[in-house]
C-alpha cells in the first residue's frame, strides 16, 4: 500500500515499518551470527586496544619520563586526549538531552548509539586523568573522604578536584540515562529471546519491566527529569573541562571565552564523531531506513552551525589577545599561528573552520562518502585544537629562559590509538549485544509525518 | 534444603566469621601502615619498667639527646657500663648471695644476670668484666621499635623543649618490660595533639605547634 | 668495586621490573594493592656507639672548620657532618679570603668523597699490595738510585701545603741531586716567571679586586677559574657597591677572545683573537706611558682600528687611576704578563693592588722544569719518579708523550685518586685520600695559614705524602704530629696572635680553620725594567684560525670529571651539561657551514680534535675555543648515569668518555703551557651529536617574526647604566603594575615571612648556589638525556640572557627559584592541597601528598618546579652516605621544587626554642645564599623591620619578576647595574 | 484472593487511546494498560494523575547542592584551614562547580532510584506479563473485575470497533510473597558470598597478628629512609653501622678542646653571664638546672644532693655528699671537669649532659649546698 506521505512533514523513519518490523530490524543484529565484518574490525580495535594497554602499562612500570613532556610542557598528548574524548562524548548528551528538550523527533534514530558513544569516551577520557598522574596508585586522594591524615581534605578550589566531579557526575547520569533508555528495550529483548542465557541475562538486567502504562507515565517524566538535568550537566561538564585551562595564568590558557568555546567545540567534535560511527553503523547494520539522509542533514547543519561558533571563537581569541595590550597574550597567539608548532595550527584551521564549509552544498551533505570524510577531518582538526591550546601555549610562556620544545614519544602515541582502539572495541560489542536504536521510541514516531496509522499495526 | 534454613545458615556464617574476627583480633588486627601494638623482642631483654619505674631514673638520663637532637637516640654501650660494672645482678640476687657467702664465711662471688652477661660479652669482657683476649667489642643493635616514614621529619628536641611528656606519645614506658608502640603515629594522631597544644599550651605554657605542612614534611 | 653506578635502592635496580614497580602498575584495582601491594615493613636495627665522643649527637650537625681540596685556591670550608660524616661543605663566613662563600667546584668535593671508584688500596706492577710490600719496592729502588747515581724526581701540583713542602724538601736532601716538580695544567707559570724577571723573585702576586677602582683583565677569567675564583668574586663583589650613601662601581674591562663568566659580567668586554692581545698590551702599555708622559718602554706596535678607541679609554681611566687600578692577564705567555707587571709598576699599583709583600701560593708550577724532567726521563737518568696529585700523561701537550717518558724513569710513583691515565703506565699506584680524609695544611697567600683536618676517617688504605716521605726515609711520625711540629717551627714564631703557648695557637688554628701569621719576609729588587727586553711574539696571523683552551668553572683541569654533580652543572655560558665542545663564533661557523651539535675536524700540527661545535655569540671570529678536563679515563663509568627505558639515550655510551680530552693537543711554546695555538685544518665531518642544555632560548628578545612591535623584548631583567642610576635611584625600573585582585587579604603570617632577594648586579652567574642547593637537598643526578628533554632536577637555575649586538654583547644572568608567590598559581589548582602556604609565606610543597598531576608546573610563570618522571637513582650505597638525612628523597611522580631551605629554617626555629630566643636576622641561611661568594642573595624574615631583607626589600633597585600576574612573588630582584664608562653612554 | 481479569489487545497506538478511554467512561476499572512504547495520552484516557516524582526530583537536588556547599566550606574554611594560593578560606565561588555538580548528580540517580522503587522495578525481578507481545508490537488493556456486572461480551462490544485483536479472560492468582530467604541461594548471590568470605579468609590469614614483627605496608613510597639513619646498620664501614667517631685532634666548631688549667677561667665568664641575665630569666634558668640535676644526678647523689639516690640502694657504690666540706671547696671548674670526665666512681657524663648544661648543675649544686648550710633560697 503506498504510503500517504504529509506534505510538510517527511517521516523519520523510512520504509514504512511496521512496529513488529522495527523490532525485528533494530534486533537483528543481536539475532544473527556476528559477521566477518565484525570479527575483522574487532580484531583491529582490540589490537589497538592492545597496544594502549602495553603502552600505559609500560608508563606505569617506568614512569611518566616515557611521554614526551619536559618541565615547561607539563601536559600534551595525554590532557589534549582527555579533553578530545570528553568533547566526543558531548554529542550524545547533547542529542538525547537537548533534543530531546527541543522536542527533535529524529534524534530517537542517534540517540541510543550517541548515548553509548558518550560512555565510551568518557571512559577513555577518564583514563587520561588518572594514568597522567606521577603517582596513579594514589588517584583517589583526589576524592575527599574522611581519612586518618588530620583529616585532610582536597582543594576545592582546583579546577581538577572540579573535574573529578564534574566528570564523574557526568558519567554516572550519562549512564543513568542510557541506562533508563534500555531498560523497555532489554525487556522487548527478553520477550522474544530463543536462548534461555540471553533471556535470562536480558531479564536481569531489564528489571522486570512489563510495559505498564503506570511505568510508562513515571518513565516519561523521570525521562525529561534527566533531560533537564543532563543539559545544563553537559555545558557544565565542558565548562569545568575548560576552566582547567582559563582559571590558569598561563597565556593561551587564560581567556575568558573558553567555557562557551570549548562546549561549541564539544558539540562540533562530538556531531563529528556521531556521524562517523553512525555512517559506518548505518553501512554495516544495514539501518538506512533508521538513519536517513535527513538525519545525515540534520547532523550536517548543526556542525556547520557550531563549527561557525569554533571559528568565531578562534577570532575572539586573535582580537581579545591584540585587544589586551597584554605582550605575553599577544605573543603566544602569533607564535601559534606562525611559530614552530604553526603546522599544528594550520592543520586545526584547515580542518575546523575551512573543510566544514563544504557542508553548506546539498550536493554534499547528501554525499554519504563526502560528510563521512569530513567528519573524520573534522575530528583530526578538533584533536589538534586541543593539542594547539594545551601544547603550544605552555611551550612558550613567560621567562624566554624556560622555553622548551615538545615531541610525543612512541609510547604517547601507542597511549592515543590505545584510546581509540578502546572506544571501538566497547563500540563495536555495543552494535552486537544491544540494540543501537532506541526501539520503543521509534516506535513511538514511527506514525510520524504519516497520515494514516492503522497500517503501522499491520 | 529449605530456601529460608539455607539463607539463615549462610548468613549465620558470615555473622559468626566477623564475630570470631573481630572479638580474637580486636587489638591485634592494625591496618597495613600502621604499626601500633609492635613489640619486637630485643637482643638483650632490657626493662624499662625497672629503670624508668622504679628506679625512677628520667628517660633523658639515658636517651639524653632527646632534648638537643631530632633522634632521641639510642644510650651508648658505655653509657649501660657506667652503672652496671658495679651492679651487675638484681640487687635481690646480690644481697642473697651476700647472706649465703655471709653465712658460708667466703667472699661473696660475683653474680652476673644473664641479660647483663650479653651486655658484657658485647663489651668485650667475660664475667669478672676483664676483658675477653681477643673479643672485638660490639655495639648491640637493638630493634628499632618507634619509626616514622622518612617523608615525616620529626625532632626530639623540640618536643621535649616546649616541655612535652615522652610517654604523651611512647605511652607508660616505665611500666613495659618490653617497649611497644602504643600510638598509632599517624598524622591526624600527631596533628590533633599539635591543635590540642595550641589551644590550651603545654605545662601552663603557650607553643606554637606548626600545623603547617612544612612542619613535618620536607 | 661495584662499577654499577647506578643501582637503584635497595630494593633492587630502580629500572628493572621488580616487584615494587609491578605493584605500581597493579596498583589501580583495589584487589592488586591488596593482595599484591603488601609488604612487611623492614625490621630496622638501630646501632648505638660504644663510646659516645662529646661532639657527634646523632641527629644533628657537628661542623668542622678546614679548608677546602677542591683547586688549590685553598678557601676556608666548613664541613658539615652529620653522624660523624661528611654530608655538606660550605664556606667558613670568617675566612680572609674566601669568605663565607664557596665555588660550585668546592661544594661537590663532598660528592666525591663517597666515590666508590677511587681507589682504595696500593698497587704494585697492577698488583694490589701491602705497603710494606710498597715501602720494601720503594726503598729498595731509591737504594738504588742512590747507587747507581741516578736522580729522584718528584713532581707535584701546587696543592702540597707547608708542611709536606717541608717533608719533600728534607725527603730531596736525602738524595743528592733530588728536585720537587711543580706542574699546574692550568699553568701560571708565566706570571711567576715574570715576576721573578721583573722582581728577582718567582711568585705570583696576590691581586686585589677588592682595592681596584679600574680593572683590565686580558683573558683572565678571574672570576670563574683563574688562580682563585671564590676569592676574586668576593673582592670583586666588594669594589662594587652600590647600595652604599655613595654609589661606586669599579669599571671593569675585559678583553678576551670566547664568552668568559668574567667576560660576561665585564662593564666593557673587547672581542679580541688570543693572538691578537699582546698587541693590544703593547699597545695599551704605550698609551699608558704616553699619556704619563713618558717615552712608551715598549716598542708601540700601532693603532688596531678595531680597537684604538678603546684603547685610548682605557689608558686614560688606568692612568686616572693610579694605584687604584689592576691590569691582569690570564695568557700564559711571558712577554704579556711582563707587560702586566710593567703595567701596575707604573700605574703604582704595587703594594695597593697588586700584593707583593705577601704573595700568592697558589699555582707554583713551572712548565719549563716538567718539559727538563720529560728531557731527564728520556735520557734515563732518572731512577725514581714520584708524581702526587697530577696527572701529566692526560694533559701535558702530546698524545702518550708524558707516558712514554714516565716508562723510562727507573721506578715511576704515582698517587692518584682515580686509575687514571698517568697511574695507568706507572709501576706503583698509590690511592690517594680525599681532602676530607686526611690531616694537611696549606698557606694559600703568605700568611694565612690553613689547617686542613678530616672529617671522617679514610675508606681507603691511603697515605698522604707527608706520610710516605717520612716513611721512606725512615721516618714514621702521624701526619698530625709532622704538621704540629712544622707549625710549631715555621708558623708560631711567626704568630702575631697573642697565643701564649703553641697548643692555643694550634687549638686556636683547627677551631677557626686558619690562623694569619706575619708573612715570610721576602726581599724584592726594585722593578727591572729592562728585563721587558725585546718582545718577541708575532702580530695576529691573519686568516689563520686559532684553538683556544680553556678550564670549564666545574671540572677546572679533569680533576673533577668523576663528580656527577659537577658533569651535571649547566656551563655558566653555554648551559651545556655533560660534554665539552668546539665554540666558535656565529660568522665562523656560517662560514665553514656549521650548525650546533655537527661534528668538527679540528687538525693541529701533530694532533687533532673531532668534537660538536657549539655557535657562541660574542666570540671573536676566527678562534675555536675547546674545554679542558673532558675524556678523562674512568668516564665511561657514566654510562649508566640516568634512566633506562626503551626511548632513552646514554649519557655515554658504553666505552665512550664524557667528552674529549683536548689536553694532549695543547702546545708547548716558549717554554710554557700555551693557551692557544694555531689550526691547520677546520672541517664539519657531517655527523653530529646531540648536547643537552639546560636553556634553549637565549635571549629577552622574542624571536624574529614573532614579536609583536614595541614588544619585542620582554620585562624580566631590569637593567641599567651606573651614570643614569647616579642620576636616578629607580633607573632601568619597568613601570609598577596595579594590581586588582578580588579577593579580600586575610593571611597575616604571625610568626616570620620570609623572603630573599637577589641582587642581579652582584650576582656573577658562577653557579655555586646551584650546586650549594643540590647538596642541601639531595636532588638527583638525572644524567644527559634527561637535561636534553628539559628535565634536569636544579630547583635553581641560572637564566643566562644575551642582549645587544654580537660585537657588543652584554649578558645578563638570572638566578631563578621557587618564587614562593604570596598569591601563588601552583597553591590554587592543586587538588589535593599538596602545595599550599604556610603561615610563614612559604610556597610549600608535600611531597608525600603529592599524586603528580603537574597541574602546578604548567600554572607556574617561572617554571621552576621540577618533577620527577623516573625514579631517579642517588647512586650506590656508598654514594648515598652523602644524601642529607633532614631532606626526604623524592620517588617518581612527585613534584619538587625549592622550598627555601625550610629544613635550614626549622633547624634554626627548633634551636632558637630550644634556647628559649628569638630568632636573629641571618641566622637562617639558605644553601644558595650561603654559598654565593658575590653575597647576591639576602634571605630574611620581613617581618622583622631592620633586616636586611626588609631594607633591601623596599629599596629603590628592588623589582619583582612578573609582578603583573599578580602572583606577588617573595622574592626580590635588585635591578643589574653595568658601569659602561661616563662616556659609554646609555646600553642597548 | 484471586480475582478475574479481562485482557483486550490493540495492534496500534490509536485504538489502543480509544479503546482505553471508552473502557474508562463505560465505568470499567482499568488494572492497568500495557504497551511497546509510551504512548500519548494514554495516562489521561486511563485516570492516571501526574507523577510526583519532580518533587523528589527537586528536593534531591536541593539536599544535594545545599550539603555539598555545607561540605566544602566546612572542610576547606572549619575542618582544616589552609592557605591555599592567598585565596579567602571560603571561596564559595570556587564551590560553586562541584555543589553544581552533586546537585545534579544527586537529583538525577536519586530521582532514577525513586522511579524503580515506586515502579517496583529491580535487578532479576521476574515480570509480570500478561501479554507477551506488549514489548513488541502490541497493546493490551487489563480491565479488572470489581462488581458482578462484568460481562466480557459487553466489554468486547464495547472495543470492537477499536480494532480488538483478541480479547481473552484470566484468573490471577494473589501474588504468592517470595519466601525471604530465596534470593539467598540464587547462584550468583552463593558465589559472591564465597568469594566475600575467602577474600576475608585470606586477608585474615595475611593480617599478621604477631606483634613482635613489624606491621605490613602497601606500597611504601617513601617511606624507607634513602639517606642513611644515624643508628642504621651500614655495610660502607667495617664495623656495620653508620654513626662515625671523629676523627682523633680533630676539633668541631663548639667543642673546644676543654683545657683543665683554664676551666676556672671559663668558669668565671659564664659566672658573669649568668649574673647579667634579668630576674625572670635568672628563675627560668634555675628551673632548668633543677631539671638537668634531676635527670643526671639525682639518680645517686639524690634530691638534696646527699647521695641518698635510689641507684645507690641498688648495688652502685653510695657517692660522697654534695653538701660536705670538701664539695663546698670543690671550685666551679673542677666541678666542671668532674662531670665531663668523672671521677672515681662516677662516670664521664661530657657525652651525656652538653656544655651549658653542666653550668647549669654546677649552679644547682651550688644551690643545694646554699641550702643545706641553712640558706634560704638562692
Amino acid at each position: 500500500m503506498p504510503d500517504v506521505v504529509s506534505e510538510i512533514r517527511r517521516p523519520l523513519i523510512g520504509g514504512n515499518k511496521s512496529y513488529g518490523e522495527v523490532t525485528r530490524e533494530v534486533c537483528a543484529p543481536l539475532d544473527r551470527k556476528s559477521s566477518a565484518a565484525w570479527w575483522t574490525t574487532l580484531s583491529a580495535a582490540l589490537a589497538m586496544l592492545v597496544l594502549g594497554v602495553v603502552a600505559v602499562t609500560y608508563e606505569l612500570r617506568t614512569g611518566i619520563g616515557t611521554w614526551g613532556l619536559n618541565n615547561t610542557v607539563g601536559w600534551a598528548f595525554d590532557i589534549t586526549n582527555f579533553v578530545f574524548w570528553i568533547g566526543i562524548g558531548h554529542a550524545g548528551t547533547l542529542i538525547s538531552a537537548i533534543l530531546f528538550l527541543f522536542n527533535q523527533k529524529w534524534r530517537t534514530s542517534v540517540n541510543r548509539s550517541a548515548e553509548a558513544m558518550t560512555l565510551f569516551a568518557v571512559m577513555c577520557a577518564g583514563i587520561f586523568p588518572v594514568i597522567h598522574m606521577g603517582r596513579p596508585w594514589l588517584a583517589h586522594w583526589v576524592i575527599p573522604y574522611p581519612n586518618a591524615r588530620g583529616p585532610l581534605w582536597v582543594n576545592f578550589r582546583s579546577p581538577l578536584v572540579w573535574d573529578m566531579f564534574a566528570i564523574g557526575t557526568y558519567f554516572i547520569v550519562s549512564f543513568t540515562f542510557w541506562y533508563v533508555g534500555l531498560i523497555p528495550d532489554l525487556a522487548t529483548i527478553r520477550d522474544r529471546a530463543t536462548s534461555k542465557i540471553k533471556k535470562a541475562l536480558a531479564g536481569f538486567f531489564s528489571f522486570g519491566w512489563d510495559g505498564s502504562n503506570r511505568t510508562w507515565q513515571r518513565y516519561e517524566t523521570i525521562y525529561l527529569l534527566l533531560a533537564g538535568l543532563a543539559t545544563p550537566l553537559v555545558v557544565s561538564v565542558h565548562t569545568i573541562v575548560s576552566w582547567d585551562f582559563a582559571t590558569s595564568l598561563i597565556p593561551g590558557w587564560h581567556t575568558t571565552i573558553f567555557p562557551p568555546y570549548f562546549v561549541a567545540g564539544a558539540v562540533f567534535s562530538g556531531f563529528a564523531m556521531v556521524l562517523t560511527l553512525m555512517l559506518i553503523v548505518r553501512r554495516v547494520l544495514h539501518f538506512e531506513d533508521y538513519i536517513t539522509l535527513h538525519h545525515i542533514g540534520a547532523m550536517s547543519k548543526i556542525i556547520i552551525a557550531t563549527g561557525g561558533i569554533v571559528a568565531l571563537a578562534y577570532a575572539t581569541e586573535f582580537f581579545v589577545a591584540l585587544y589586551s595590550g597584554n605582550e605575553y597574550e599577544r605573543f603566544t597567539f602569533v607564535n601559534r599561528a606562525l611559530g614552530p608548532y604553526g603546522w599544528a595550527y594550520w592543520t586545526m584551521v584547515g580542518c575546523n573552520i575551512g573543510v566544514p564549509q563544504l557542508l553548506w552544498l546539498k550536493k554534499i551533505r547528501s554525499n554519504v562518502a563526502a560528510v563521512f570524510v569530513i567528519s573524520l577531518l573534522i575530528n583530526v582538526g578538533m584533536w589538534f585544537e586541543r593539542f594547539v591550546i594545551i601544547t603550544i601555549s605552555l611551550s612558550r610562556d613567560y621567562l624566554p629562559a624556560s622555553w622548551a620544545s615538545y615531541s610525543p614519544t612512541t609510547i604517547e602515541i601507542a597511549t592515543l590509538i590505545g584510546s581509540f582502539g578502546l572506544f571501538f572495541t566497547l563500540f563495536l560489542l555495543f552494535s552486537r549485544f544491544l540494540p543501537m536504536i532506541a526501539i520503543g521510541e521509534v516506535k513511538g514516531i514511527l506514525r510520524y509525518g504519516r497520515s494514516n496509522g492503522k497500517e503501522a499495526g499491520k | 534444603m529449605n530456601n529460608r534454613v539455607l539463607g539463615i545458615f549462610l548468613g549465620a556464617g558470615l555473622l559468626l566469621c566477623l564475630t570470631i574476627f573481630l572479638t580474637s583480633y580486636a587489638n591485634n588486627v592494625r591496618l597495613p601502615g600502621n604499626n601500633e601494638g609492635y613489640e619486637p623482642v630485643q637482643p638483650i631483654a632490657y626493662s624499662h619498667r625497672l629503670h624508668a619505674g622504679e628506679l625512677q631514673l628520667a628517660c633523658l638520663h639515658c636517651h639524653s639527646d632527646a632534648g638537643r637532637s631530632r633522634n632521641a637516640g639510642i644510650p651508648t654501650m658505655q653509657t649501660c657500663m657506667d652503672c652496671h660494672k658495679f651492679v651487675t645482678a638484681p640487687i635481690l640476687d646480690i644481697r642473697a648471695e651476700d647472706r649465703r657467702a655471709a653465712e658460708a664465711k667466703e667472699k661473696p662471688k660475683r653474680i652476673v644476670s644473664a641479660e647483663l652477661h650479653k651486655l658484657y660479652a658485647a663489651m668485650g669482657l667475660d664475667d669478672q668484666l676483664r676483658p675477653e683476649p681477643g673479643a672485638v667489642p660490639r655495639a648491640v643493635g637493638w630493634i628499632r621499635v618507634h619509626e616514622l616514614p622518612d617523608f615525616v621529619y620529626f625532632n626530639h628536641g623540640a618536643h621535649v623543649s616546649a616541655g612535652a611528656e615522652c610517654q604523651t606519645c611512647h605511652g607508660a614506658i616505665e611500666t613495659m618490660e618490653r617497649v611497644r608502640q602504643v600510638s598509632d603515629l599517624s598524622m591526624g594522631w600527631c596533628v590533633n595533639c599539635h591543635r590540642g597544644s595550641n589551644a590550651t599550651g603545654v605545662q601552663g605554657r603557650a607553643v606554637a605547634a606548626p600545623t603547617d605542612c612544612s612542619g613535618c614534611h620536607f | 668495586m661495584n662499577h654499577d653506578h647506578h643501582t637503584g635502592r635497595d630494593s633492587g635496580p630502580a629500572m628493572g621490573f621488580n616487584r615494587r614497580s609491578f605493584l605500581k602498575a597493579a596498583g589501580f584495582t583495589l584487589a592488586g594493592v591488596m593482595v599484591a601491594g603488601c609488604e612487611r615493613q623492614k625490621v630496622d636495627k638501630a646501632i648505638p656507639f660504644l663510646v659516645k665522643p662529646e661532639e657527634v649527637i646523632p641527629g644533628t650537625s657537628t661542623w668542622y672548620a678546614s679548608t677546602c681540596g677542591g683547586c688549590t685556591a685553598g678557601c676556608g670550608i666548613l664541613i658539615k657532618n652529620r653522624d660523624g660524616r661528611p654530608i655538606k661543605i660550605e664556606g667558613n663566613p670568617e675566612h680572609p679570603l674566601s669568605g663565607g662563600g664557596l665555588c660550585a667546584t668546592g661544594q661537590a668535593m663532598v660528592l666525591s668523597l663517597y666515590d666508590s671508584h677511587r681507589l682504595q688500596k696500593p698497587a704494585l706492577r697492577g698488583k694490589p699490595a701491602l705497603w710494606d710490600e710498597i715501602d720494601r719496592a720503594v726503598t729498595g729502588q731509591l737504594e738504588k738510585t742512590r747507587r747507581e747515581g741516578k736522580t729522584v724526581r718528584i713532581l707535584t701540583s701546587s696543592a702540597p701545603g707547608p708542611t709536606a713542602l717541608a717533608a719533600v724538601a728534607k725527603f730531596l736532601t736525602a738524595f743528592p741531586g733530588a728536585k720537587h716538580i711543580r706542574y699546574d695544567p692550568l699553568s701560571a707559570s708565566a706570571i711567576a716567571d715574570a715576576h721573578q724577571q721583573c722582581y728577582g723573585r718567582r711568585f705570583i702576586p696576590h691581586y686585589r679586586f677588592d682595592r681596584s677602582g679600574v680593572i683590565a683583565s686580558f683573558d683572565a677569567d678571574f672570576l670563574g677559574t683563574w688562580l682563585s675564583p671564590v676569592e676574586f668574586t668576593r673582592a670583586y663583589r666588594s669594589g662594587r657597591p652600590i647600595d652604599g650613601m655613595t654609589p661606586s662601581m669599579s669599571h671593569h674591562v675585559q678583553i678576551e677572545s670566547r664568552m668568559s663568566l668574567s667576560g660576561s659580567n665585564a662593564d666593557r668586554r673587547l672581542v679580541a683573537r688570543p693572538d691578537e692581545q699582546y698587541r693590544l698590551l703593547l699597545r695599551l702599555t704605550a698609551l699608558v706611558d704616553r699619556e704619563a708622559g713618558r717615552t712608551p718602554a715598549v716598542p708601540d706596535p700601532g693603532p688596531d682600528p678595531r680597537h684604538e678607541d678603546e684603547m685610548r679609554r682605557l689608558a686614560a681611566l688606568l692612568n686616572t687611576a693610579r694605584g687604584n687600578s689592576l691590569v691582569v692577564c690570564g695568557a700564559n705567555h711571558l712577554p704579556s704578563q711582563l707587560l702586566t707587571a710593567y703595567l701596575n709598576h707604573t700605574l703604582q699599583n704595587t703594594g695597593a693592588t697588586v700584593d707583593l709583600d705577601a704573595p700568592s701560593y697558589c699555582r707554583t708550577g713551572s712548565d719549563a722544569a716538567v718539559a727538563e724532567l720529560m728531557a731527564e726521563l728520556d735520557s734515563g737518568g732518572v731512577g725514581m719518579l714520584i708524581v702526587w696529585d697530577a696527572n701529566p700523561a692526560y694533559d701535558w701537550p702530546g698524545d702518550g708523550a708524558f707516558a712514554g717518558s714516565m716508562k723510562k724513569a727507573g721506578m715511576s710513583v704515582i698517587c692518584a685518586s682515580h686509575e687514571d691515565e698517568t697511574s695507568h703506565e706507572a709501576t706503583v699506584v698509590l690511592p690517594k685520600a680525599h681532602p676530607m680524609e686526611e690531616w694537611d695544611d696549606a698557606e694559600p697567600v703568605s700568611g694565612i695559614v690553613s689547617v686542613r683536618q678530616p672529617a671522617i676517617t679514610p675508606f681507603g688504605d691511603t697515605r698522604s705524602l707527608t706520610d710516605c716521605l717520612h716513611r721512606w726515609t725512615g721516618d714514621t711520625i702521624s701526619d698530625l704530629e709532622a704538621i704540629k711540629n712544622w707549625w710549631r717551627a715555621a708558623f708560631f714564631p711567626r704568630r702575631n696572635t697573642a697565643a701564649d703557648s703553641f697548643d692555643t695557637f694550634w687549638n686556636d688554628a683547627v677551631y677557626r680553620g686558619f690562623v694569619r701569621v706575619n708573612p715570610a719576609p721576602a726581599p724584592l729588587k726594585p722593578f727591572n725594567t729592562s728585563s721587558l727586553g725585546p718582545c718577541g711574539e708575532s702580530g695576529p696571523r691573519g686568516g689563520e684560525l686559532v684553538l683556544e683552551f680553556y678550564p670549564t668553572v666545574a671540572l677546572l683541569d679533569g680533576r673533577h670529571a668523576h663528580n656527577p654533580w659537577l658533569q651535571e652543572l649547566p656551563d655558566p655560558v653555554t648551559k651545556i651539561v655533560w660534554d665539552n665542545y668546539a665554540s666558535v663564533s656565529p660568522a665562523t661557523a656560517a662560514g665553514n657551514g656549521l650548525h650546533r651539535g655537527d661534528i668538527v675536524h679540528v687538525g693541529l700540527d701533530g694532533a687533532s680534535l673531532e668534537l660538536p661545535v657549539v655557535i657562541q655569540r660574542g666570540q671573536a671570529d676566527g678562534t675555536v675555543a675547546v674545554a679542558l678536563g673532558y675524556g678523562k679515563m674512568g668516564t665511561d663509568r657514566f654510562s649508566s648515569v640516568g634512566p633506562e627505558w626503551f626511548e632513552g639515550v646514554r649519557t655515554v655510551e658504553p666505552g665512550e668518555l664524557v667528552g674529549k680530552n683536548a689536553g694532549p693537543a695543547r702546545e708547548f711554546r716558549d717554554g710554557y703551557l700555551a693557551n692557544w695555538r694555531t689550526v691547520r685544518e677546520f672541517r664539519g665531518t657531517g655527523s653530529a651529536r646531540r648536547l643537552a642544555a639546560t636553556q634553549e632560548y637565549d635571549s629577552l628578545r622574542m624571536p624574529a617574526g614573532l614579536a609583536p612591535p614595541d614588544e619585542e623584548r620582554r620585562p624580566i631583567i631590569q637593567e641599567t647604566t651606573l651614570s643614569a642610576y647616579l642620576a636616578s635611584r629607580s633607573a632601568g625600573s619597568f613601570p609598577k603594575p596595579e594590581i586588582h585582585t578580588i579577593w579580600p587579604d586575610e593571611y597575616r603570617f604571625p610568626h616570620h615571612r620570609w623572603a630573599m632577594a637577589i641582587d642581579l648586579s652582584a650576582c656573577t652567574g658562577c653557579s655555586a648556589c646551584v650546586v650549594g642547593c643540590q647538596a642541601e637537598n639531595n636532588i638527583p643526578v638525572v644524567g644527559k638525556d634527561e637535561v636534553y628533554r628539559n628535565r634536569e632536577m636544579a630547583w635553581l637555575r641560572i637564566d643566562r640572557y644575551y642582549s645587544g649586538e654580537d660585537g657588543d654583547l652584554s649578558v645578563a644572568y638570572q638566578p631563578m627559584l621557587c618564587q614562593h608567590c604570596e598569591h601563588a598559581p601552583c597553591e590554587t589548582v592543586c587538588p589535593v592541597l599538596a602545595t599550599v602556604h604556610s603561615d610563614e609565606g612559604l610556597n610549600q610543597q608535600v611531597y608525600n601528598r603529592c599524586v603528580g598531576t603537574r597541574y602546578c608546573s604548567n600554572n607556574c610563570p617561572y617554571k621552576i618546579r621540577r618533577f620527577n618522571w623516573f625514579d631517579y637513582s642517588h647512586g650506590d650505597d656508598m654514594q648515598r652516605l652523602v644524601l642529607n638525612p633532614d631532606v626526604v628523597v623524592r620517588e617518581r611522580g612527585i613534584m619538587e621544587k625549592c622550598s627555601f631551605c625550610v629544613q635550614r629554617i626549622q633547624e634554626v626555629k627548633i634551636r632558637a626554642k630550644e634556647g628559649r630566643r628569638p630568632i636573629s636576622d641571618g641566622e637562617v641561611k639558605t644553601a644558595c645564599e650561603q654559598s654565593c661568594p658575590a653575597q647576591a642573595i639576602v634571605f630574611g624574615d620581613l617581618r622583622d623591620p631592620e633586616s636586611r631583607i626588609s631594607k633591601m626589600q623596599s629599596g629603590p633597585r628592588m623589582y619583582r619578576v612578573l609582578e603583573e600576574t599578580g602572583t606577588a612573588p617573595s622574592i626580590a630582584y635588585m635591578t643589574l647595574v653595568r658601569n659602561r664608562g661616563e662616556e659609554g653612554g646609555a646600553d642597548a | 484472593m484471586s480475582r478475574r481479569l479481562l485482557v483486550a489487545t490493540f495492534g496500534d497506538e490509536r485504538d489502543i487511546l480509544g479503546a482505553t478511554r471508552r473502557a474508562r467512561e463505560s465505568g470499567y476499572s482499568i488494572l492497568d494498560v500495557f504497551t511497546p512504547f509510551a504512548v500519548h495520552g494514554l495516562d489521561a484516557a486511563a485516570g492516571l494523575r501526574p507523577s510526583r516524582l519532580p518533587w523528589i526530583c527537586f528536593a534531591l537536588g536541593l539536599t544535594g547542592a545545599i550539603s555539598k556547599l555545607w561540605y566544602q566550606i566546612w572542610t576547606s574554611a572549619t575542618s582544616w584551614p589552609v592557605n591555599v594560593g592567598g585565596k579567602p578560606l571560603n571561596s564559595v565561588p570556587a564551590f560553586v562547580p562541584v555543589t553544581f555538580e552533586i546537585m545534579v548528580l544527586f537529583a538525577a540517580v536519586g530521582t532514577v532510584l525513586a522511579f524503580l522503587i515506586v515502579s517496583r522495578l529491580r535487578p532479576g525481578r521476574k515480570p509480570a506479563v500478561i501479554y507477551d507481545r506488549t514489548t513488541d508490537d502490541r497493546f493490551a488493556l487489563v480491565l479488572v473485575q470489581d462488581d458482578a456486572g462484568f460481562d466480557a461480551d459487553v466489554v468486547r462490544t464495547l472495543l470492537e470497533p477499536f480494532g480488538l485483536l483478541e480479547m481473552s479472560e484470566r484468573i490471577e492468582d494473589p501474588p504468592e510473597r517470595s519466601p525471604r530467604g530465596s534470593f539467598l541461594i540464587r547462584p550468583v548471590f552463593v558465589a559472591l558470598s564465597a568469594a566475600g568470605l575467602i577474600i576475608f579468609a585470606v586477608l585474615t590469614y595475611l593480617t599478621p597478628r604477631d606483634f613482635t614483627e613489624p606491621n605490613l605496608l602497601i606500597l611504601p613510597g617513601m617511606v624507607n629512609s634513602v639517606p642513611y639513619d644515624p643508628f642504621s646498620a651500614d655495610k660502607n664501614f667495617p664495623d656495620g653501622k653508620t654513626l662515625r667517631a671523629p676523627v682523633s685532634g680533630t676539633i668541631a666548631r663548639g667543642f673546644y678542646p676543654i683545657d683543665s688549667s683554664k676551666s676556672e677561667e671559663e668558669a668565671t665568664t659564664v659566672r658573669a653571664d649568668f649574673g647579667k641575665l634579668s630576674a625572670d630569666r635568672q628563675r627560668e634558668i634555675d628551673e632548668l638546672a633543677a631539671g638537668v640535676y634531676s635527670t643526671f644526678c639525682q639518680p645517686c647523689h639524690g634530691t638534696s644532693g646527699a647521695g641518698d639516690g635510689l641507684i645507690p640502694q641498688h648495688g652502685y657504690p653510695p657517692p660522697p655528699a654534695l653538701t660536705a666540706e670538701n664539695a663546698l671547696k670543690l671550685e666551679d671548674g673542677r666541678m666542671f671537669n668532674i662531670i665531663t670526665f668523672g671521677r672515681g666512681n662516677m662516670p664521664s657524663l661530657g657525652h651525656r649532659i652538653s656544655r651549658e648544661d653542666r653550668w647549669l648543675v654546677i649552679r644547682h649544686v651550688r644551690q643545694l649546698q646554699h641550702t643545706a648550710s641553712g640558706g634560704s633560697g638562692p
